[in-house]
């Protein structure tokens, strides 16, 4: 078949950063940054995701129609938690009776 | 390549080779979607309860084995590494490299599946598991704090399930290897439990600083 | 690459349906005409056992005292919910007439995964026994909604089991969607551009969606329910720090969602019976093709509108209020292109086309009634009445269930290879129609008076419209009952159909005898018109480009 | 009421305005409906098929039409949630001056506190003329505390408050019901709301019998619980001081200020670490969950209001 067969160098190096993100990700926990912390860690995870969902998924050679699936599948979690959490962060807004009246 | 010799993998309905592995993929994809979802449900869970509990949840995350924890991200990624190499002797057609490599991710599967053990027992151990044996020694977060346990085993047990089905979908691809079932010009199932044991990677990968490392330094 | 694969040419027999006989050619099929048939059965009986509830329901209703004991009350609501969603409308126009007719709609000889296909019956029956089990052996009273902390700690019936049942139906749901999926992407014949894909397709393409995307979240939800009523670590129960809050957003996650599940198809009939007995092509084919779509992907966004009074802040209310406004656009959009493609038809009266007279009627008001739902201080008066009782009977009995009946009809004749008593037919449509009416109208007035739903007795003033409505759900049972028989009549002995007795357009009428043979077709079809090209004219534009053929190159 | 009548006795403020939006909704849905039927009906007789071989012309389609009946009726269902939200924001915000009662459901009976004591069970006693701003409570699962003549509902949520309000003016007896699912015997769990006129409201309160009041108990369980060790008046040092608390903004140690109303007094009884206030520690309070009843809390926090004045800020 026409499919690409990546190179071992790729799978390797790839491998390699990964280790090296987990690696990061374990070391910037030790160091207090506030909110950050949540920040850094995810955006690693997701650098991490992603790359595993390009190089060892195959995503990066794949038809347009595999990567709307796969990235459709991200987009729907989001919705569900963002709108679950727009309730929760909105609930504190409404004083007692000084809204609207 | 040579397909029109394997034609007894073409089934009746398809009419190429290349439509019917377009599909299995696309198939997989879907599932994979529906995966995502799953575990989004008890993503969705974490963030409310994080959200509202931020000072348990920093409390539980102490009891977090980070060393344990970021042995199994590494065990799972070097495991996602084989799996991949797997997937790149079976389209090379070479027989002994694939059934190597299964078995190694195999191994590694397994590997995190013993550690996850001693985790869980160490959580039993210290009456972590949520229930009515439940203890937390700081009162104040007793309550929240079970809740966030209860995420945890929830979370990581789910995954541990699909990890234990990717091991038993590994071990059948051994056999077929082995039986010579897999050839460069056809190996869809290779292909297609590769697929799913990079993503249970990937939640993994979510899991391990969600449950681990956020909050350990409050 | 490709290469073409070498259709066998045995002595073909005759059709699907003789083509082997015994039980284990049935139970092992991977013939999707088949395994429509497993499903059509089996959701026949379930809906006999969900309208049996509802029966004992209206009958407990005639009187303002209740004639059972306020449990048993409590345990027939929920079962009749629970059956009647999760086992009889979810499945029904998707896993028996989509089933049956997409492949042979985009000329394709099956499903893209038939085994898969089979399983997923496989598994719907293992659900459903489970739910069964839990009606018959006590029962579940936590009304099908599930909600925490009631059926986490309060409740002490079968909640894990019916749970469990729910869980294991909704990969059933799963499969099925995903099947479809691949098969509408992958499996179309040459020339079937995606543009030239019936509505009924593209109907089911966004239920599909729907299916893959909500259906999982149903099933952690569950769960995480069971596991918390096993545990009691207090992830849905406030008294132990949880928010059941949160189990009402992911139930509705997927619930809402879950009622397009179950009206999408039921519109993609409609498109198929309307062009069809005006014979006539659809009016504005893409907004049509797409609303669906649209109905789908906005659908996922408009949950909230069932927690306006639940405790969920005010500010999430209205932007979910909003949102659900927006998702009645297309829904409409729907409603005026069927309207508008009668118009200068050549309109025939035949029995699925009372029903897609009736869906339209009623679906209309049951749509419309959920704006008024959708209206967060009307909803607070209304929620939890007898009004939405009305509102979704009227869309998913009044909409789906006509849509369903109209479909069972109109592809009966290609389905048995028989044709229906059209005289009884028309008299069941009637029946169906008056008794629906006189069931699920007076339901609104109760429901604006205040009449909560749940209720096993009720104050004396509203006995005269629960009489009413008592009155007109056993006509309705009646007209259910009708059409039961003169189909397992006509099965058997009706007069055989022609291929194609209602001169329709499509691949199913025009190239697939009735009954199909196992592989649908006997030569494979090449498409070369738009949809509904009822006026026979040719198509003006250039043939689409390459990859926007039908996917498969034969 | 007329007993035909399609609608309830309308028996609030707020009923006439719910009535007047539910009105206009169904006459426009009327309208729509009769439309639609009118046209798919005079479609079809006109259209109907008069001979076996007939092939209409095909019309494929319009885009002017398409975007007349997608934009009109969009602009029709924004007036709906305009006027719905603007109503639902109204039924939903208590005026400041309400009079107060306290309601916990619990499986299957509505408990009613009046703050001079007075209680009963399923029965509700109020006054026309007054806005009266009820105080939800649940002591086991979601109940809902629905009275259809006054067109009001909530649901009401375990481990959480709910204020609503609505403001009588037709003296009568009226049902008050319990939407949510709740269990067996849901529904028998409902009562009677009874409005009067305010002076025979008063001549009831001084009739019915009462215990201590509302801020008397609160002030009982207050020394009980040991929260007076703490929250000794005016001495700021290791507690904030309690009064002029309710009702005025509390600057948090993390920097937010909320208003501390009836949620925000509770969240600080049972879990004092969820909100600290500016310059005070965490882990001094201990916290009072699964010790004082759904009762007793909102008697502590009726005490705690009467430390208030409404008019002083603060010091
Ligand atoms: C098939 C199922 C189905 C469908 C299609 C719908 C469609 C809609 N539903 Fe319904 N609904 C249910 C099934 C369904 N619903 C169920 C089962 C429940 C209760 C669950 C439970 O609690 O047990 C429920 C409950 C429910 C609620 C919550 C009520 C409550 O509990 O308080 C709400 C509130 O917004 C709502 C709104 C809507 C809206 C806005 C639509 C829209 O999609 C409708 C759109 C259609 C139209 C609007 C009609 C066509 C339009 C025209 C003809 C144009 C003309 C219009 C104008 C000029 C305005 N529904
Ligand atoms: C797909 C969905 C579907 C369908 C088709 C129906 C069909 C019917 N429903 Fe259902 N209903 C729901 C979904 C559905 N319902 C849901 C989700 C709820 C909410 C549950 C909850 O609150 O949790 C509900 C609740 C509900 C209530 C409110 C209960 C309450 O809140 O107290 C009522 C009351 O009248 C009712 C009546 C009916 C009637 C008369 C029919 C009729 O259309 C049924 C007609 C069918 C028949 C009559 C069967 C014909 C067969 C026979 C006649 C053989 C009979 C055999 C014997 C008697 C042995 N339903
Ligand atoms: C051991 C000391 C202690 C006891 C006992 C105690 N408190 Fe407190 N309380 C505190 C401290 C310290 C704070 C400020 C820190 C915070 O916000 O948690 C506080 C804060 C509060 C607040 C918020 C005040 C504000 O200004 O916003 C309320 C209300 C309150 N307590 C009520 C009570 C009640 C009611 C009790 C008894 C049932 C009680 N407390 C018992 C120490 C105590
Ligand atoms: Cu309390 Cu229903
Ligand atoms: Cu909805």
């Amino acid at each position: 078949m026409t499919r690409h067969i990546v190179p071992v160098r790729t799978y390797v190096s790839v491998y390699a950063v990964l280790i090296a993100l987990t690696a990061t990700t374990v070391a910037v926990s030790r160091i207090d940054l506030g909110e950050f912390n949540f920040i850094v860690a995810m955006t690693i995870a997701v650098i991490k995701a992603v790359l595993v969902i390009m190089f060892f998924m195959h995503v990066r050679e794949a038809s347009a129609l595999t990567k709307l699936f796969a990235g459709a599948g991200f987009f729907w979690m989001a919705i569900l938690i963002v709108f679950t959490l727009s309730d929760y962060l909105s609930r504190g807004w409404l004083p007692l009776g000084q809204w609207w009246r | 390549m040579a397909i029109a010799t394997h034609n007894e993998r073409l089934r009746h309905h398809f009419d190429t080779a290349e439509q019917q592995e377009e599909s299995s993929t696309l198939g997989m994809w879907v599932f994979l979607l529906t995966e995502i979802m799953f575990f989004g449900g008890m993503f969705g869970a974490y963030t409310v309860y994080r959200n509202m509990y931020p000072d348990a949840f920093a409390s539980t995350s102490r009891f977090m084995n980070i060393t344990l924890g970021a042995i199994n991200t590494v065990v799972l990624i070097t495991s996602s590494l084989t799996m991949a190499l797997a997937v790149r002797s079976a389209q090379l057609g070479v027989k002994r490299a694939l059934i190597l490599f299964l078995v190694l991710t195999l191994l590694l599967g397994c590997i995190f599946l013993g550690v996850k053990v001693v985790e869980y027992h160490e959580k039993w151990v210290d009456h972590h598991i949520p229930g009515p044996g439940f203890r937390y020694d700081d009162a104040r977060y007793f309550r929240q704090a079970q809740i966030l346990f209860f995420l945890y085993f929830a979370m990581t047990g789910m995954h541990a399930l699909h990890m234990i089905i990717g091991a038993g979908l590994l071990a059948t691809l051994i056999i077929m290897a082995r039986r010579d079932r897999f050839s460069a010009a056809w190996h869809t199932p290779v292909e297609m439990i590769g697929l799913y044991w990079h993503f249970v990677d990937i939640v993994w990968i979510f899991l391990f600083p969600l449950l681990y490392l956020i909050g350990r330094t409050r | 690459m490709s290469t073409i694969f070498e259709q066998p040419r045995v002595e073909a027999p005759a059709n699907y349906l003789n083509v082997d006989y015994g039980w284990k050619s049935w139970l092992f099929t991977t013939d999707h005409k088949r395994i429509a048939l497993l499903y059509l059965f089996s959701i026949t009986a379930f809906f006999m056992v969900g309208g049996a509830f509802a029966v004992a329901m209206r009958i407990n209703l005639a009187s303002p005292r209740g004639v059972f004991s306020a449990d048993t009350y409590n345990k027939l609501f929920t079962m009749h919910g629970i059956i009647m969603v999760f086992f009889f409308l979810v499945p029904s126009i998707p896993a028996v007439l989509g089933n049956f007719l997409i492949p042979i709609m985009i000329g394709a000889r099956d499903l893209a995964f038939p085994r898969i296909n089979l399983l997923s019956w496989y598994i719907y029956i293992v659900g459903g026994i489970f739910a069964l089990w839990a009606a018959f052996d006590g029962g579940v009273d936590t009304g099908w909604t599930f909600y925490a902390p009631y059926s986490t700690t309060y409740s002490n019936t079968h909640v894990i089991l019916t749970a469990m049942g729910v869980f294991v139906a909704g990969f059933s749901s799963i499969l099925t969607g995903l099947n479809f999926i691949v098969t509408i992407h992958k499996m179309r014949a040459p020339g079937m551009t995606w543009m030239r894909l019936p509505l009924f397709v593209w109907a089911h393409y966004a239920t599909a969606l729907i299916q893959v995307l909500g259906t999982p979240v149903i099933a952690i939800t569950l769960v995480l329910l069971a596991l918390e009523r096993i545990l009691h670590a207090g992830i849905f129960d406030p008294a132990v720090g949880g928010d059941p809050i949160l189990f009402q957003h992911l139930f509705w996650f997927y619930s809402h969602p879950a009622v397009y599940i179950m009206i999408l198809p039921g519109m993609g009939v409609m498109s198929e019976l309307v062009t069809c007995f005006s014979r006539k092509g659809i009016f504005g084919y893409s907004f049509v093709a797409f609303s669906s779509i649209a109905i789908a992907v906005v659908g996922f966004f408009v949950w909230g509108h069932h927690l306006f009074v639940a405790g969920q802040s005010m500010y999430a209310g209205t932007v979910f209020s909003l949102l659900s406004f927006i998702v009645a656009v297309p829904s409409a959009i729907k409603v005026f292109n069927w309207t508008a493609t009668m118009y200068r038809g050549s309109i025939s009266f035949d029995t699925p086309m009372l029903y897609a007279f009736g869906f339209i009627g009623l679906f209309t008001i049951g749509g419309l009634t959920g704006l008024i739902l959708a209206t967060m201080a009307l909803d607070v008066h209304l929620t939890d009445t007898y009004f939405v009782i009305a509102h979704f009977h009227y869309v998913m009995v009044g909409g789906m269930v006509m849509a369903y009946l109209g479909g069972i009809h109109f592809w009966f004749p290609k389905i048995t290879g028989r044709m229906y008593p059209e005289l009884w037919a028309k008299f069941a449509a009637l029946v169906v129609f008056v008794g629906f009416n006189l069931t699920f109208f007076p339901q609104f007035l109760l429901g604006y008076l205040g009449m909560p739903r749940r209720y096993y007795s009720y104050p004396e003033e509203f006995q005269v419209l629960h009489v009413m409505s008592s009155a007109g759900a056993s006509i309705l049972g009646v007209g259910y009952v009708i059409p039961l028989i003169y189909l397992a009549w006509a099965w058997r002995k009706g007069p055989r159909a022609p291929q194609n007795p209602w001169d329709a357009k499509g691949l199913e009428w025009e190239k697939a005898p009735s009954p199909p043979p196992t592989f649908n077709f006997d030569t494979l079809p090449i498409v070369t018109e738009p949809a509904y090209n009822y006026s026979g004219e040719p198509e003006k534009e250039e043939p689409l480009a390459g990859e926007q053929r039908g996917d498969r190159h034969a | 009421m007329g007993e035909l009548s399609p609608f309830p006795v309308r028996a609030s403020a707020a009923a006439g305005e719910v009535d007047a939006l539910y009105f206009f909704i169904v006459a426009v849905s009327t309208i729509m409906t009769a439309l639609i039927f009118f046209v798919v009906l005079s479609f079809a007789i006109k259209y109907r098929r008069r001979s076996p071989d007939e092939r209409p012309r095909p019309i494929h389609g319009s885009i002017p039409l398409e975007i007349t009946w997608s934009v009109i009726p969009f602009g029709i269902m924004l007036i709906m949630f305009g006027w719905g939200t603007k109503l639902y924001f109204e039924l939903y915000t208590p005026p400041k001056n309400a009079l107060d009662v306290y309601v916990t459901g619990k499986q299957w009976m509505w408990k009613v506190n009046y703050p001079e004591g007075q209680r009963e069970i399923n029965e509700l006693h109020v006054p026309t003329g007054r806005a009266i701003r009820v105080t939800l409570a649940s002591e086991d699962v979601i109940h809902s505390f629905f009275i259809p003549a006054f067109r009001t509902k909530h649901d009401v949520i375990p481990g959480q408050y709910v204020a609503i309000w609505f403001q009588p003016t037709k003296p009568g007896r009226y049902h008050l019901f319990c939407a949510e699912y709740c269990g067996t015997q849901h529904s028998t769990m409902g009562g009677w709301v009874t409005v009067m006129e305010p002076a025979d409201y008063e001549a009831w309160l001084a009739g019915t019998e009462r215990g201590a009041s509302m801020v008397e108990e609160g002030a009982k369980l207050f020394q009980q619980f040991g929260c007076a060790n703490c929250h000794v008046l005016n001495l700021t040092a290791r507690c904030p001081p309690l009064g002029n608390v309710y009702g005025n903004p509390v600057k948090l140690e993390d920097g937010r200020t909320v208003i501390a109303d009836e949620a925000y007094l509770r969240e600080s009884i049972l879990n004092p670490n969820a909100k600290i206030v500016a310059g005070y520690k965490r882990d001094v309070m201990p916290s009072f969950q699964g010790q004082v009843s759904e009762e007793g809390l909102l008697q502590l926090i009726a005490y705690i209001k009467s430390l208030s004045n409404p008019n002083e800020r603060r010091p």
